[in-house]
């Protein structure tokens, strides 16, 4: 297998680009997306001038309209990437992702499909105030038919994306803005996917189970690191996919340790990590040793601007390690 | 001048327009009745559509143009292929209603076969969709025409406007039509939109926006011929006003005579579209009066025995409730 | 106390009118809202003509001009109600009431505030197949600012939604269409109001606790009188402050017995029953007897029409009663 | 024809006029300074816009009118009452910060104390809460006038038409402003819409769209003083496109050297409304050379002074997190 040093963004587009490449049915749009600017972040930069301005081209700033653009792209047999600019963004469409990508199977018993990508860059800690950090999966979790993932590592960037974009399903893709350009990783060159629907135990351990995603599965995995000098060994799984979500390793994992730690950036109330412990207490209550325990951002209308409180607000290295030290302790 | 013959059609097209008109009529008057009976729960109805829908649908090539309706659109479904068969499935909710097998309410048309995408109750949100399936006709270099349907009211929705706008920008192969029938359930136009006309919005995109009277066909079906050849030949989108009458209340649920007034209500006959047509028929000699109700009767055998054999159609069973929620 | 008997339709018309008469700050608008319609459920029947035109008025067919509406008025010193006419047509405005009504306040810390109900019919059983069913709580659930109520008795709606309107804070007030007329008891006419941030101990019992609202909160006490003759006592605690929940009663309850059954007809996974799962297994994990059972409607993107298939997506009175029977043996 | 005089001001007017416009182009030339030196994280600047907002704001009266503004239009903002320092805290994120008590990005105005209402980050919702504002002029017979204003690429949000038609169905005593300097990010507009001028949507909603030059200072002026007096006498709303230039990049994330072309870069300077004033200020007599100059160090000071004051303020701290989430 040959590898390839790459960070998270370009992971990402490299599936992009390969996808395109393969199958030309795959186009792709949003503001800022085409042209030689390419993204806001870069994602796409270069992908219209290789595979020209109808398959990449930028949208009117119009997000309701990108996610409805979508769903009639993949009815007519195309494989549309729809990118809203920052998460935040979605919010706009929701009603084209809940009303029309998510429910067209069903309601029409797979006459018509929906085999759409919507890209999105989520996730706080880049001073981006309230409406540039905001983790928007929980508003459309627990949508049958739509479904959420996200990577964490470059090589998942890389084998998520050309599955997503593979899938006959809609699939709602969060790439996690801080980690972009903060991860680097040998990533292979050739065609690989990674599953759709299920999460990765990226680390053995016996201690406690962390069950994470995104910016703070990154922090479990440092902390882990010193942990293991203390002579805790944790279990660290990455969640990926976050709708549906993959029970059986999820309990496998709790399970195995019955110490349970849920780690999400967003705000505790209502996000995924609230139905990962509603799983976990249905069908593990008996093997667990402690409460399953949830860290998360304060419940604030995510995450204000001035550095002390974006601060307050962010889960980082710190508290996820000394959240795991007690619950291994407990 | 006579009236239907300015459409350019044949005397052959008129009649069968005409066959297409009674039909819409007559079938929305079985679902009415299945409503009433208990048979289905809801109806909700394009009568004082039928003329304008059906002068609409027949400007475009049904095996190939796509067509994204709305609620009202039963006789411009009809016109696309749909039979009355498969509209009384949908009502009757069907495993083979090809709307939706039996998963959405009544009156949700589509048609995988016939190019009819299938729409949600939430309105308006097919304009976003349309503009996707126009876009794959440019991407393709295909030569299908996208036509799209919504009311009055539904037409305000902000997804409209975006569709619309997108549409401007890529000169897209496409039709908008809003069907005004002056009423969005009970809120009258005044309170629904300040402009003079709803067609003053294509301008505002930067493409054509026409007004027509739905009750008139030579006129409705050549603005929408117009449309629809600039649309293949790639001189971009039109939005179409069709002025039309709304006969019914807003649907079964809803009483019309509570908020209508009593001329509005008592000048609705004169403004159906059907009983004008029937008079054009016959002042300028496509049809006598026996033969329209030769027609007529016609129509209904065979409305009844599509009910009977939609009747005998199996119901979807409870075990199926989780298939298509996803892929495999 | 002065009672009157009134449907849970009238308890909130009847609500909104005492506030309408002794607060002239009060407006309400929707689609079919004004005029001598007066919704279409007609919740607001009579009111235009009795406090005019201006303050009771018909919107135009824009769920995300009623959003933001509400919200400007709010800012300059009334107290909107806006009505969405389903809660389905609540999703055109995900972005007026996230982005806006639940940040105006925390995003000026106070300065500017957004005191507004938004009401919404919600719930299934009516044949109203995909778009006429839904409860879509869970889209706005977990946003801080926000508020999320439900009454689930005709006495709840009356003071419920009079809190609401009197609430300085953004107000989602659901209410369940298959209640409006199913529900009818003696009702004060005095003035009172429901607090919006507590569950209510609905039934004391000591064998299992039920936790739910809506028309599932009323199949369980029906449920449960049944099953007291077979010697089961059920608590049952009425959710009614969907957002934030009122953890501690809820604690409380399902502390008493040990055995928790959540009953929700939403979808089972991301529903407000899974944070309250997720509360439960964090603070009374060693209190449990059993593990927590959530019982729900099946993963289907909403409810089906066809007879069969919307009875096969309720939770009726016997599923309910079975799980609690179950649960109560466990 | 004298340029500045035909907008009727007063010398005194004109002259404060170009004290604010000015001011406008110093503190966000301090903005940026702070930006790179990293004492702030960002910026999005009005440089280009200044001469259009200053004419614009000083039509209205700021001290019952209400304005919604987008993240340029800090000049705007001056003009309805904000100070140099105020802004400063805002961009440092510090606890004072008026607009946001530091809870938003800078460039996020807004004021309690002169009615400038807080904007979130979402491009355009601010449009249908201004016409909630508006309305309550109605409902309190009050006749305070609301503007509110987003990007020629915002201004295609469907919450944006859903505003504007309901603000011409109540006939709201408000105006719309569009800011169109030719790109939203990198985006021109023949990718952003198809009509020929933004202005055009006003009529598609039953009310007047002006487009004006919003270099043109007396014609902006008079534009915006004939709007407002308008939706104060009750004469409803009134869209203004006001054309301007983006002299800077889209924000500190951005470099538009990438996707602009260097005429339009190399032509940026002539087309700065700054630039221009000036040279009107001269040839009509009302400043001279020395006196622009004696301005500009004034106004240098004054900046040093607001920065040096805004400095020093404190900075929220980590418990106040959870403040102001809910009332009490
Ligand atoms: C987003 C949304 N909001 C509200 C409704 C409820 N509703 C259904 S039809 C209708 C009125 C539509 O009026 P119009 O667009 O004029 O069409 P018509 O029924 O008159 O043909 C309303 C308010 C809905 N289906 N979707
Ligand atoms: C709903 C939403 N989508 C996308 C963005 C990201 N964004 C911020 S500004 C901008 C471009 C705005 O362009 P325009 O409206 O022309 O205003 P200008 O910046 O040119 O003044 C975009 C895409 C956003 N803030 N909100
Ligand atoms: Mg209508
Ligand atoms: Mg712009």
């Amino acid at each position: 297998m040959t590898m390839a040093m790459m960070t998270y963004l370009e992971a990402i587009k490299k599936g992009i680009e390969e996808e395109m490449a393969r199958d030309e049915r795959v186009v792709i749009f949003g503001e800022d997306v085409g042209g030689v600017k390419g993204g806001v972040f870069g994602v796409t930069k270069g992908l219209a001038e290789k595979f020209g301005e109808e398959r990449c081209f930028n949208t009117p700033l119009t997000e309701g309209q990108i996610g409805g653009l979508a769903v009639g792209l993949g009815l007519v047999g195309y494989r549309p990437i729809g990118e809203f600019q920052f998460a935040d963004y979605i919010l706009p469409a929701v009603n084209q992702l809940i009303s029309e990508a998510s429910r067209m199977r069903y309601r029409t018993k797979g006459d018509w499909t929906a085999p759409v990508v919507y890209r999105a860059p989520y996730g706080g800690g880049v001073r981006g105030g309230l409406y540039h950090s905001q983790s928007t999966e929980k508003v459309l979790f627990g949508q049958p038919g739509l479904r959420i993932v996200t990577p964490s590592s470059p090589h998942d960037a890389k084998g998520l994306i050309k599955a997503a974009i593979r899938c006959d399903d809609p699939v709602l893709f969060y790439e996690h803005k801080r980690l972009y350009r903060l991860l680097k990783e040998d990533v292979p060159e050739e065609d690989y996917t990674v599953p759709l629907d299920k999460a990765n135990v990226v680390r053995e351990g016996e201690d406690l189970t962390v069950i994470a995603y995104g910016m703070v599965l990154n922090h479990a995995l440092k902390a882990a690191e010193t942990l293991s000098e203390e002579g805790i060994e944790a279990e660290i799984v990455d969640v990926r996919s976050l709708y549906p979500l993959d029970k059986e390793t999820l309990v496998k994992a709790a399970k195995k340790t019955g110490k349970v730690l849920l780690v999400t950036e967003d705000n505790l109330e209502g996000s995924i990590m609230s139905e990962i412990s509603a799983v976990i207490a249905e069908e593990a209550l008996f093997d667990l040793d402690a409460p399953i325990r949830r860290l998360a951002g304060p419940d604030s209308p995510s995450m204000p601007y001035a550095i002390a409180l974006e601060r307050a607000f962010l889960v980082d290295e710190d508290k996820v390690r000394t959240a795991m030290r007690e619950l291994a302790e407990f | 001048m006579k009236k239907l013959e300015a459409s350019g059609l044949t005397t052959e097209e008129i009649i069968q327009a005409y066959r297409t008109i009674l039909l819409g009529r007559r079938l929305d008057e079985r679902l009415w009745q299945l409503t009433r009976i208990g048979k289905t729960s809801f109806n909700i109805s394009g009568q004082g559509h039928e003329v304008g829908q059906v002068a609409m649908a027949m400007a475009f090539q049904p095996e190939k143009d796509y067509f994204l309706p709305y609620y009202r659109d039963m006789s411009a479904c009809l016109v696309w292929g749909m039979t009355p068969k498969d509209i009384l499935l949908g009502s009757l909710g069907k495993e083979d209603d090809p709307s939706s097998h039996g998963r959405q309410m009544p009156n949700h048309y589509g048609s995988k076969e016939h190019n009819i995408v299938s729409h949600s109750s939430t309105v308006s949100t097919q304009f976003p969709l349309a503009t996707g399936v126009a876009y794959g006709a440019q991407l393709k270099k295909a030569d299908y025409v996208t036509l799209t349907a919504t009311g009055e009211g539904a037409a305000n929705q902000g997804e409209v406007q975006e569709a619309m706008n997108f549409a401007g920008v890529k000169k897209l192969p496409m039709v908008f039509v809003i069907e005004n029938n002056g009423y969005a359930i009970s809120v009258g136009v005044d309170e629904q939109y300040a402009n003079e006309k709803m067609s003053d919005r294509g301008p505002a995109y930067g493409f054509p926006g026409i007004q027509v009277n739905g009750n008139d066909f030579a006129e409705t079906y050549l603005a929408f011929k117009k449309a629809a050849d600039n649309a293949r030949s790639g001189k971009g989108p039109t939005l179409i006003e069709l002025m039309v009458t709304r006969l019914t209340s807003h649907s079964a649920d809803d009483d019309h005579s509570i908020y209508r007034t009593k001329e509005d209500l008592a000048g609705l006959r004169e403004k159906d579209g059907l009983t004008l047509f029937e008079k054009q028929l016959i002042e300028e000699g496509y049809l006598s009066q026996e033969e329209l109700k030769a027609i007529d009767s016609d129509l209904r055998k065979e409305i009844d025995q599509a009910t009977e054999a939609a009747e005998r159609m199996p119901d979807p069973t409870a075990d199926s409730i989780l298939d298509q929620v996803y892929a495999d």
